[in-house]
């Protein structure tokens, strides 16, 4: 295997494609919709065999979306498909399949209580000489080469549960690779994993690249995108900003193009320029998610950043302050006394979290707008502990007037709502609790320009009144707009502090991604 | 009959049992469930039979009630035990029959008690005979009644050997007497709430009832307690002699209830066992006479189950319908 | 930290045993210590032939529950199907048609059953509870709550004969055994079926159609409901209307005993082989030492909360 | 068949809330149940019957009212059936002992309260699957009951505290004002007060709701503290109506119990449902009952007929909800 490897190494990146040729894949004119948000924006796109065609572009600018299209997930409202030149049609994963087209998810499409093995080959598990029995010796046979050849020293035989995420990563990987695929897409594929690991996958990439395989890659590395890229192509907003070769752009080009985004900032922000009180005191925290000493202060009448990479621990810190994750070491103190205790305390204490995936953590999709507005705040508006429908629903009113929720009426079911509505629902049912210290973690993902801007105004204007806020981000831009300091994390520690004066985009990215 | 041929068969092992072990004679007792009193008046009767012959009892007992499954598997697990002999209530009186045939198999004497079994050899049968114990409560009742009016009945579980039996006697009671209208005849499984719940349900369609003829006392008292709660009277009968049905009858809420006896059942089905085990004449099928317990002879039954005593081998005999 | 991110992370082996096999092992040497007979040849046999139907239905039992589904219909099917075969021999003295009516019970129920859950999404608690009643009072209808008897005697050598010494029942159960072993582990259809569990989405952009596969893991289901009612039918030598009624709950106990978890399609078979073993030596331990039924009750309740508290602990751990 | 049509019609303009949808459309299905009834036997329409009806679905309704609001956490309480058998037997042993009705009430809800929160603390601390900790629990509650009980039934209690059970006030049974309470006592817990709320918040998304602050485990514990005392009070009730206390006296209400639930529109998965919405299956689940025993059909079908709504009435809700 060592032998494969070596050889492997000193094969020459395939030649510059040859945009007159017909790629392997073109989308034209691709366009997504989805309630309230309009994820893919007629966007045309296309990969040239033996290419790696990097895709830029914040969260949220339609690089999800347009994986999910590319491998059948989604079907495009509207657009068409062009394989070597020929219209297709790509209604379905098996589709998509068919034409070659492997993607590599961020979220894992593996299946937790199978072995590595049988992940790898679901779905196209090889018969054996006797009818219906797979052929499990060629499985792990297979399996071990799809392994050797991405370097990930696991037994084929252990379950993918007991792997850890960058491992899980790589098998997703070798998922992909495996299937013979003439058009690799992949998500961020380093994001969890280490710089030996993201060496031997640059490593089988080129390997790929020189059989002529087509590669997308989506990628926050700037490194990256010009240590592998043959072709760079910028989202923003579910649209194409525009493509680049690489020996004819400059990092802080692509940069402007990513970030230069349509963010509505209408109102002035009034940076603090005497915080308050101290709302939270973080002090050398190290918490069973992971994360390790971790410090950091939070005043009233202040925005404090939060960011890093997704993965280095910013959830992670939140989660831990919230109580939602045990503690093991440090202390936190909220607004001055010592504070322990579960998310019910926290609450208690006036912390609110607006957690990243709303959907699955922020809100009860089942029930009403009113209900969600309700139910953190509920001993707050009856004290007596009895509840009040009408109370309830008058509060909720209220709410929605003031946060501008775009719903005909309180008793609408909430999952019907926009992702923006729903995002101001979560905020509104800490407003309705009294909660003066604000977590928000990703406050903006999903979530279309116009309503970021007042979730914007609404958070300006919490702090105005008092309150505090953390936020995470991972968008640099709205972190530099917003906030008055910032902590930047990377591998679950935080490794510096930005000053109101220090925030650039340019300090975040440099502080918080790898030192490549 | 075959009975004498199935005794000397046994007489062998019995001889030996005794020869061997007399210290230690262990009398395995199987019912039906844990649940119906009955049959703890029938553990209490062998247990009394066993205490005063100087033999230990074992009893095994379906953990679900009436568990066809169960008791198969305890009648396998008990084999290995080798009991000295077995006292045996089936759970059903057809499915069980291969369970009887493992025993017959074991060697191990077996007598049958209860529900006479539709297969199997035993040493003898003690039972009350269910369709005369239905045909004279029920004449009682219908007696009561001055031969005439409307009755119900209420069944016990489907397929039931008592319940078969009991209702053909109420059936056949009631063709001797021309006047009584049988309303209806509905199911409540032998127990008390549907027994409860059925009767509150036929009082709706039937203004007037003036007899309910219940399988058992467990019905006959829900039954009770319905007419209770409508404000209606009507003269019940039951079945089975329970504690409770004395009680009712005391209390002038119940006419009578046909006497199962189970504990005379439980201590001649024991005594016949260990009798058989220490090479003693038995009986090979004692069927108890009906007895009709109303206001009038209550008395003897109104005493707590521990307190009885088991009758005297020489009684037992008087009443038998068979003997060797 | 990259170093120990690429090392090779072991499952972590647990140092503790699963809950179900210490269950048994003590169970095993407390009995054994306790109640002479126990480890004799002719009750360990009696013990593996006792428990062969609780294992034919908590087999199939283990796969549904392994998609995250539930088949409450299961005694009352084997119930249904054991009248069915019963009447059937009864009229015909064919047990293959008798087995070939059991078993068409047991797959039109098992159908029935995996087309609520798979294709209109009824929760599979809610369809099985549906058929539950279904099956329970269709048994009481062709049966008219009576035992049906009357079944020639050569039924009965399928639970009680032997071949080469070995009672039938023992094989049947090993042959079952073995043929799950290799469904769940050397067969696609084994891996969709943790698949299904796991995570749907994964199988749907593997391009395979799932609904069928649970459809198909239901009427497995089904038919070994079928299966046991021959054993069943033939062991009581009739039909009985409430025979297996309930018996689903303990193949589940059994099931949840063996480790196998009600999320993410974790499951274990041996494990259920475990289980089952584990509340058979229970009650054949228990009544050898005549231990008088009602505790012998609490013991059951009592080791289901044990097995799964122990095991909760482990999975808390790790 | 018309009522889902009116499901997709009717929906638009008039903004009624979808669990406002289901239990218009549940009263519907009540009231053509009855109306077919009322058209088929005379014996129907009474107002005794009516008040019959009332009676018997109470009984099942205390149950169904405690495990609806562990259904709406996304739980289950298969150990309800037998939480009465013991509750039952516990309270009739004090009222036996000390005379009074009242100490014994007590012993009953404290006794289904106690067993409720060994449910809760196994679920919410242990993290035992409710099914299958409240399974273990139901042996454990059988096995405790039946050697406690050892076979025998407890019976004749004071006429004051049977008045609980089959008394009237105003012409009324006393069981069906206790209904209308806890009726009201339910829907206001679950509707108008902050725990409610809570609870169906945790039903709705465990997850969000503990990210919301709400203190998950003590809910919990609470619902089945809930659920085991609303199973001391069906004891109690029983108690007084039955007139006896026996092992296994609540065993057959379990499934029912969760069918009405179910029937009533609560989803297994939790955050769906109301008590009223259980009240309502409770009585669909009775009247098929009361309307099979009026029309003399054979009591082999009930089983396969409540199969067949609890199936029907899931696929209906469902169908509805996924329409909107």
């Amino acid at each position: 295997m060592r032998a494969v490897m070596d050889t492997t190494a000193l094969i020459e990146p395939a030649p510059p494609p040859a945009p007159d040729r017909a790629p392997l894949l073109e989308l034209r004119g691709i366009s997504k919709n989805f309630p309230g948000v309009k994820a893919l924006d007629d966007v045309s796109f296309g990969v040239w065999p033996g290419e790696v065609h990097m895709l830029l572009g914040e969260n949220g600018a339609g690089k999800s979306s347009l994986m999910k299209v590319l491998c059948g997930a989604y079907q495009a409202d509207a657009g068409d498909y062009f394989h070597n030149g020929e219209k297709i049609e790509i209604r379905s994963p098996a589709d998509a399949r068919r034409f070659g087209i492997a993607v590599i998810f961020q979220e894992f499409s593996l299946v937790p209580y199978l072995d590595v093995a049988q992940n790898i080959f679901l779905g196209r598990e090889f018969a054996s000489a006797i009818p219906g029995i797979m052929d499990r010796r060629r499985l792990y046979r297979e399996a071990q080469a799809v392994l050797d050849l991405i370097g990930l020293d696991v037994d084929p035989r252990t379950k993918v549960h007991s792997l850890g995420v960058a491992q899980q990563q790589m098998v997703e990987i070798g998922k992909a690779l495996s299937q013979d695929a003439r058009i690799l897409v992949m998500d961020e594929p380093t994001a969890a994993l280490s710089d030996r690991e993201t060496e031997r996958l640059f490593e089988v990439m080129r390997q790929l690249q020189a059989k002529g395989v087509a590669i997308v890659y989506i990628s926050h590395r700037m490194a990256e995108v010009f240590a592998l890229g043959d072709r760079i192509t910028v989202l923003r907003d579910g649209k194409l900003v525009g493509s680049a070769l690489p020996g004819e752009t400059s990092p802080d080009e692509l940069v402007r193009m990513m970030v230069g985004r349509n963010v509505d900032m209408s109102y002035p922000r009034r940076f603090s320029t005497a915080p308050g009180e101290l709302v939270l005191d973080v002090r050398n925290v190290c918490a069973a998610n992971g994360i390790r000493d971790i410090s950091l202060t939070v005043r009233s009448g202040e925005i404090v950043g939060l960011c890093g990479l997704v993965g280095s621990g910013r959830t992670e810190v939140a989660r831990a302050i919230f109580g939602a994750d045990e503690v093991t070491a440090g202390e936190v103190h909220l607004f001055g006394k010592s504070h322990s205790g579960g998310p019910a305390a926290t609450t208690r204490a006036g912390v609110g979290l607006i957690p990243e995936s709303r959907k699955s953590e922020g809100l009860a999709l089942i029930r009403t707008v009113s209900d969600n507005l309700a139910v953190a705040g509920l001993p707050k508006l009856f004290p007596n502990m009895m509840f009040s429908r009408g109370k309830a629903r008058r509060s909720a009113e209220e709410l929605i007037k003031r946060l501008r929720i775009a719903t005909p009426s309180p008793n609408q079911n909430v999952a019907l709502l926009s992702g923006g509505n729903q995002q101001k629902v979560v905020i509104g049912k800490w407003l309705a609790a009294g909660t003066r210290l604000f977590i928000f973690d990703e406050p903006t993902r999903g979530i279309d320009v116009g309503a970021k801007s007042e979730i914007f105004a609404l958070i300006d204007q919490l702090v105005a009144e008092g309150a505090a806020v953390l936020m995470i981000s991972s968008e640099q831009a709205e972190i530099v707009h917003v906030c008055d300091r910032a902590y930047v994390m990377r591998g679950k520690r935080i490794v510096g502090e930005l000053s109101r004066a220090e925030l650039s985009e340019e300090n975040i990215v440099r502080m918080g991604m790898h030192d490549d | 009959m075959s009975n004498f041929k199935i005794l000397a068969a046994a007489l062998p092992f019995a001889v030996m049992a005794t020869g061997a072990m007399a210290a230690d004679e262990t009398i395995a007792v199987f019912t039906k469930n844990q649940t119906n009193p009955y049959f703890q008046t029938v553990r209490v009767g062998a247990d009394a039979a066993a205490k005063s012959m100087g033999a230990k009892v074992v009893h095994y007992i379906p953990t679900k009630p009436d568990s066809i499954p169960e008791q198969l598997s305890q009648i396998e697990d008990v084999i290995v035990k080798k009991p000295s002999a077995i006292v045996f209530v089936p759970v059903d009186y057809k499915a069980m029959v291969p369970g009887v045939e493992q025993i017959n198999d074991a060697k191990i004497p077996v007598v049958n008690v209860t529900d006479r079994s539709a297969g199997g050899k035993f040493l003898a049968f003690v039972g009350a005979d269910d369709y005369s114990l239905g045909l004279e409560t029920a004449r009682y009742l219908l007696k009561e009644m001055g031969g005439k009016g409307n009755v119900v009945i209420l069944e016990g579980v489907k397929g039931s050997l008592t319940n078969v039996d009991r209702v053909r006697g109420f059936n056949d009671a009631l063709k001797e007497f021309k006047d009584v209208k049988l309303l209806a005849s509905q199911p409540a499984n032998y127990q008390r709430l549907q027994g409860l719940q059925v009767m509150e349900n036929l009082m709706q369609s039937h203004p007037q009832i003036d007899g309910i003829l219940a399988a058992n006392d467990a019905m006959a008292v829900g039954a009770i307690e319905a007419l209770d709660g409508a404000n209606r009277k009507a003269k019940v009968v039951g079945i089975n002699g329970t504690k409770e049905a004395v009680d009712a009858i005391k209390a002038n809420k119940l006419l009578a209830t046909g006497d199962y006896n189970g504990f005379l059942q439980g201590c001649i089905g024991t005594m016949a066992a260990i009798r058989a085990l220490r090479n003693e004449t038995i009986v090979t099928e004692v069927v108890l006479k009906p007895t009709v317990v109303n206001a009038s002879n209550y008395q003897p039954y109104d005493r707590p189950l521990e307190s009885r005593a088991c009758p005297s081998w020489s009684e037992v005999e008087a009443i038998s319908t068979k003997t060797n | 930290m990259t170093d120990h991110a690429l090392s090779p992370s072991r499952p972590l082996r647990l140092p503790s045993v699963p809950g179900v096999a210490i269950s048994l092992v003590g169970l095993v040497l407390l009995f054994a210590f306790s109640s002479p007979g126990f480890l004799s040849t002719g009750n360990l046999s009696n013990i593996l032939v006792q428990s062969v139907i609780l294992l034919l239905i908590a087999l199939p039992m283990t796969l549904i529950i392994m998609t995250e589904g539930l088949d409450l219909s299961m005694g009352a099917v084997l119930t249904l199907a054991s009248l069915v075969l019963a009447l059937i021999i009864v009229s015909t003295q064919s047990l293959i048609l008798g087995l070939l009516g059991a078993l068409a019970v047991g797959l039109a129920f098992g159908f029935v059953n995996g087309s609520l859950v798979a294709v209109l999404g009824i929760p599979p608690f809610v369809a099985t509870l549906g058929t539950l009643g279904a099956a329970q009072g269709l048994a009481l209808i062709v049966s008219d709550g009576q035992s049906v008897v009357g079944i020639p005697r050569f039924v009965r050598q399928a639970y009680s004969g032997t071949v080469a010494g070995i009672p039938t029942p023992i094989l049947i159960g090993i042959g079952f055994y073995a043929l799950f072993h290799v469904l769940l582990y050397y067969t696609r259809f084994g891996t969709y079926i943790r698949a299904l569990g796991g995570n749907r989405d994964a199988l749907t952009l593997a391009g395979v159609r799932w609904r069928p596969i649970l459809i198909a893991v239901y009427m497995l289901g089904g038919s070994m409901a079928g299966v046991a009612a021959l054993l069943m039918t033939a062991r009581m030598n009739a039909g009985h209307p409430t025979a297996a009624i309930g018996m689903e709950f303990d193949a589940i106990a059994a099931v949840a005993l063996g480790g196998t978890s009600f999320e993410k399609g974790n499951g274990w078979i041996f494990g259920t082989l475990l289980g089952v073993l584990t509340v058979g030596v229970l009650r054949n331990g228990l009544n050898l030492m005549a231990i008088p039924s009602s505790v012998q009750v609490a013991c059951i309740g009592a080791l289901v909360i044990f097995a799964l508290f122990i095991d909760g602990m482990r999975s808390h751990k790790s | 068949m018309s009522i889902a049509s009116n499901a997709s019609a009717g929906a638009p303009r008039i903004h009624l809330s979808q669990d406002m949808q289901q239990i218009i459309y549940r009263l519907l299905a009540a009231g053509l149940l009855c109306l077919a009834l009322s058209l088929a036997t005379d014996a129907f329409l009474t107002s005794n019957n009516i008040l019959n009806v009332l009676r018997q679905a109470s009984l099942l309704f205390f149950l169904a009212s405690g495990l609806t609001l562990v259904i709406l956490t996304g739980g289950l309480d298969l150990s309800v059936g037998a939480n009465i058998g013991l509750s039952a037997c516990l309270a009739a042993t004090v009222i036996k002992a000390t005379g009074s009705p009242i100490l014994g009430t007590l012993t009953g809800l404290a006794t289904g309260c106690v067993i409720g929160i060994c449910n809760g603390l196994m679920v919410a601390k242990l993290r035992i699957p409710s099914f299958i900790a409240t399974y273990g629990m139901l042996w454990v509650l059988h096995g405790i009951t039946y050697y406690y009980m050892a076979g025998e039934t407890i019976h004749g209690f004071p006429p004051g505290f049977r008045q609980i059970g089959s008394g009237h006030f105003l012409g009324i049974p006393i069981p069906v004002y206790l209904m209308v309470g806890f009726l009201v006592a339910g829907t206001v817990f679950a509707q108008r007060t902050v725990w409610g709320q809570q609870i169906y918040a945790i039903g709705a998304n465990p997850v969000a709701a503990r990210l919301t602050g709400i203190p998950i485990d003590r809910r919990l514990i609470l619902v089945y503290a809930f659920s085991g005392a609303m199973a001391g009070v069906a004891s109690i009730v029983f108690l007084a109506r039955l007139n006896s206390a026996e092992g296994d006296i609540g065993e057959a209400l379990t499934l029912p119990a969760i069918a009405a639930v179910l029937i009533g529109g609560a989803s297994l998965f939790g955050g769906v449902g109301s008590v009223f919405g259980t009240f309502i299956g409770a009585l669909i689940l009775t009247l098929v009952l009361n309307g099979m025993n009026l029309l003399s059909v054979n009591a082999n079908w009930q089983p396969l007929v409540t199969g067949v709504i609890v199936i029907f009435a899931v696929w209906l809700d469902m169908y509805g909800r996924r329409k909107a």
